[in-house]
């Protein structure tokens, strides 16, 4: 493994260049995904590299966006879109749900849409709140569809590129504040298999189960903690559906305790899932309560002293870990 | 494509074939045999014949919760159709699709949609996949007057133009959503006119003549296949049972009875009847036969449904992810 | 309390025509709700009695229709809009979590949106994957919304009684398997509060927190148990946002034991927060593992059997029941 | 209503505080001191400016996420306004809201929409419901080009046609969402041609000149309070700066030079400014005086923000539900 590092933004597009040269089916739109290069940047050159017919300018019509995605999966393509913000995925839930996600099923096996919807989501830029939701919950409550949710830029590349060549529909959570993250990524081609978790630190007190960019503060949080003699594992599923549940199950059954960080609100989010999963299946292992680090269960405010404290900081992680050590 | 004697029979027997196939849905229907909800196509079984006849055996179409026509119009296999319906194993969902959600890639059949107006988007997604794959095939969608008011309708319209997508849009205007009249629901008298909102040709049709509607269709198709991008067909048709069997009164809740017997006069099967007989293509005998022919046919995809099994119970858990 | 039977639907009428009867701002509207009084049946006679311009029918416009009610209540009107089925929130879901769960709040409080939407959910009517979902959980996700669900007669009129005079947004989920079903229902008006549980049968062995039309199921699997000795509580939240934290959390300190039994797909649906909020402030009460009782992980199947089968039945809660006692 | 001396100048001053006011913000936003995005209107003074002039104070507007000229046109109080784009508590929202949602009742602002589009059918609703208490008011709805290709256009413009709602649309086709242009997003070359869609009157109106759109609003405005339904304006115009303040080099990565300098040729201010010259009311010292009176109420403003409060942390868990 070569020591280069780079962002986590340049990892996906080197998802992207690389899956769109290996496969002609492959192949991108969205609004402002050609010319501008992404609202994030993230599809800077594409257009040049694979012209307009591959990387696709699109109307503002998120409907559309996925509904034309979804017709030409059917017949064979590979669709890659992208939807500007998570806050807009509720125009489009129809055809990611009823569509995307279903057909497969009740036409009983005989088509298959492979297409990835790429989507970055999370608050943290003051843009309040119609652009900083986290939505993943609603999307692991849909059978049939894969959720992914990068927390580095490895895994970010490693698992966008499992996802477009996966013959399933996949929700492609990455994090506006994560886009500039740097970390080491191998030269080399590689996937990371959807459905696998990863201990992003070992520990043997508590296990912190953290997703996208509350995986790094869970691991602030962890450091933190072990000056205090507090050992924390931190698990990131990386692929909240599919679920790997037994790389959760195993981590409590040897802390016996159990903290869940994330960025969207507390009631029904991602959280509850892994806290029902771990008080059906390993109750007899829980030394403690449970406890759900999230947004507090209100619309994302705009002005930045609100929004700094409605999202989880490292702060309120550590005092949940305490709680139950 | 010529409309030599044998397609103009062909399409003949394939009307009939919409209308008795629904017919017996009917009947399976009202004996308690048909699970869930029955959308019959009868009266409006020229829309589908005439516009499925100006494709090709590779063309492809999406469909609706109104989908029988449209999927025997394709070329369904009628046993495994049936099958479908009743829930079996051998159908062609294996039992998980039902009256709504028909499938037959093999004969173009994209699958039938029960969300009114989500299959438009599809189609032209269809198109692009095929445009982009260097194909000459062509995307035909069905919907209906109420899908045009819908969101779907307007992306998908808009999206098909810009791209210059091989797709022709077929409205099926049979004057009601449900219970709504169009006149009530709709801000224009013609959906055809919306169109020009789209920079594509629109044209009003005659949903009951079956050559009408296959030549608008055929120009489109033509149009589309040459690269010249999208059309709208608007064919004016009206459906003689009620929105699906348990409609009280076919419908009579909010239509008329003169208006329903105005439109029964225009029988599709019936005004193209006269026309071949006319054209000296179909005399009594020959009618005849073809009736016994559907028939029998149709009896032996009751048959082969009902001798079916019902889907094994963990094949429910299948499918789920490719 | 008179002894008067009705059925839930005729329940919800009585509380549509009481409502609007009452304050001149209460209209519905909605596909077929006029004319055809409902694809149900339950707005029958509503357009006799109100007129046209409080009894609208739509086009075939969700967004529209939410989109309408989101104006209309800006402006000092209560909309009670009726959507066709819980498969087709996918198509308002912009509307209805973007604009009318977050008014209130990112304008500071100042405008208020008091809509009512009216949706009938549920499998059992062999209509398949896209006309059979509960799709509750996501709503429950969202702030600023108030989740309702009722699963009798009774409740079902003074919950929407109460929903329509909430100055809230109100998701009012009906079960289409219920419409029928008959219930005591006094003769005078009277409300109940959103927010507020309801133990449909008491009991000391078990809970089972169940929902809309499983309450009924729970309540025939906790007679049969009774005749073998084991003693169970039935709770049913009613509103399942904001949830009755208190009533769920005592039960389950007097019995030890928590079964959720619901509809939905069990892989992030409202059960998980139960359980996660059994599992944050009660694990010491709890003797022995959560069980949720859900519909499998998959699309509804068509086929008959199918359906009944991946749907929960009164032997799959008493299954779940049995393995904790 | 008349457009005697006073008001004519009172649109001046509008349209020259709008201008000066962004520029502000743009100051602030490279001094770091404005959080998140700043989506200027300089350059659109005249569609704002002209459509609020042919509001009463009690009719309404739904704006956008470019919103700032559309409060300041209907009447917003800048101090209230600066305070909110600044996170204050004595902002208009309290701070929870920022530049994509000023929202101030008072003065008919029913609430600037950060979602493209979504505006459309609760303006169409909010018509509705006045319509529904008999009131004469009028909703006038603000949207981009961009938002006329969504199945929020499409419904919400449906839905004010079959019900006759007093409602006036004012697409400000800037020819560009985000990088976007137009001519490949759209099927139809002017907006307006969408009209007959929806059954209603639309024009194309030059957006640069605050007279003529005026006008074009006067109109459809008194059409819409006549009871007669509504209209479709599209205001051809242009954005001066990028689409928002990041954008790198004022959007020259997908527009040229030429282009914007072409469109700047055409500022609605030295237009209006020269009209009134022309029109003997305005003069370089009457002008004079307006950008100081202008510029003093914006310092003010800035001073009122800046001085004030943050909101207390707890308030971030207040106005959830009402
Ligand atoms: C988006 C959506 N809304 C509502 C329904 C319920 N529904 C099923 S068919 C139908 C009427 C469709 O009318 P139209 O498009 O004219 O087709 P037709 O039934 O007349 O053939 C409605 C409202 C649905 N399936 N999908
Ligand atoms: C539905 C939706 N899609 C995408 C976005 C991201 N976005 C914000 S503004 C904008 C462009 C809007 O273009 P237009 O409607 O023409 O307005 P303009 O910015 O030109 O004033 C986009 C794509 C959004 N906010 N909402
Ligand atoms: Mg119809
Ligand atoms: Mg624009």
């Amino acid at each position: 493994m070569s020591s280069r590092e780079i962002t986590y933004a340049e990892a996906i597009r080197e998802a992207l260049r690389e899956e769109m040269a290996r496969d002609e089916r492959v192949f991108i739109l969205g609004e402002d995904v050609g010319v501008f290069g992404g609202i994030f940047g993230v599809t800077k050159g594409l257009l040049a590299e694979f012209g307009e017919e591959r990387v696709r300018d699109t109307p503002i019509s998120e409907l559309g966006i996925i509904g034309l995605s979804v017709g030409a999966a059917a017949v064979g393509m590979r669709p890659v879109p992208e939807i500007m913000f998570a806050d807009l995925l509720p125009l489009c839930m129809e055809q990611i749900v009823n569509q995307a996600a279903k057909m497969h099923y009740m036409f009983g096996g005989k088509i298959k849409i492979p297409i990835t919807i790429r989507v970055p989501q999370g608050a943290g830029r003051r843009t309040a709140a119609q652009h900083s939701q986290c939505l993943d919950a609603w999307f692991v409550h849909v059978p049939g569809l894969k959720v992914v949710a990068p927390s580095t830029p490895y895994d970010a590349k490693g698992l966008l590129k499992a996802s477009i060549r996966d013959d399933n529909p996949v929700i492609f959570f990455e994090h506006k504040m994560l886009y500039r993250m740097r970390g080491p990524v191998p030269e080399g081609e590689y996937l990371i298999p959807l459905g696998r978790a990863d201990v992003k630190r070992e520990g043997s007190d508590a296990t912190i189960v953290a997703t996208s960019l509350m995986v790094h503060r869970a691991l602030e949080a962890a450091a933190e903690l072990a000056g205090e003699g507090i050992s924390v594992e931190v698990i990131d599923p990386r692929t909240l559906s599919p679920l790997d549940r037994g790389a959760i199950l195993g981590s409590v059954r040897k802390t016996g305790r159990l903290i869940i960080a994330e960025e969207a609100c507390r009631t029904g989010g991602f959280g509850a899932e892994v806290a029902a999963i771990a008080a059906e299946e390993a109750i007899d292992a829980l030394d403690a309560p449970i406890r759900r680090v999230a947004a507090f269960d209100v619309p994302i405010p705009f002005s930045p002293p609100l929004e700094d404290y409605v999202i989880p900081d490292k702060k309120r992680i550590i005092e949940a870990v305490r709680s139950v050590v | 494509m010529e409309l030599d004697r044998e397609k103009l029979l062909e399409m003949y027997r394939k009307m009939v074939t919409i209308r008795r196939f629904e017919e017996k849905v009917a009947e399976l229907n009202a004996r308690g045999v048909f699970p869930g909800l029955a959308h019959l196509y009868i009266g409006e079984e020229a829309v589908a014949v005439g516009a499925c006849s100006a494709l090709r055996a590779d063309d492809l179409i999406t469909s609706t919760h109104r989908g029988h026509g449209h999927c025997i119009a394709k070329g369904c296999d009628l046993k495994p159709m049936m099958a479908e319906l009743l829930g079996r194993y051998t159908g062609y969902c294996k039992g998980k699709g039902g009256s709504m959600h028909i499938c037959d890639f093999d004969r173009g059949i994209l699958g039938a949609n029960g969300i009114v107006g989500s299959n438009i988007p599809i189609a032209a997604g269809a198109a692009l996949g095929i445009k982009m794959m260097r194909q000459d095939r062509v995307v035909l969608c069905f919907f209906g007057d109420g899908a045009s008011n819908g969101g779907s309708f307007h992306e998908g319209l808009n999206f098909a133009s810009i791209w210059k997508l091989p797709v022709v849009f077929v409205c099926e205007h049979n004057m009601y959503a449900i219970s709504m009249p169009t006149k009530k629901s709709t801000s224009v008298a013609n959906i055809a006119d919306r169109a020009s909102a789209y920079g594509m040709p629109g044209e009003v049709v005659d949903g009951q003549d079956v050559l009408a509607v296959y030549e608008a269709a055929r120009r489109a198709v033509a149009r589309a296949r040459r690269g010249d991008g999208p059309s709208l067909l608007e064919c004016k048709t009206y459906r003689f049972r009620g929105h699906h069997e348990g409609d009280p009164g076919r419908g009579t809740t909010y239509r008329s009875r003169e208006e329903m017997e105005l439109w029964e006069a225009r029988c599709p099967i019936r005004l193209f009847k006269a026309k071949l007989a006319q054209m000296g293509i179909l005399d009594e005998e020959l009618a005849k036969g073809i009736e016994e022919e559907v028939s029998r046919a149709i009896e032996e995809a009751v048959e082969f449904a009902m001798a079916s099994p019902f889907p094994p119970l963990e094949s429910a858990l299948e499918d789920v992810y490719a």
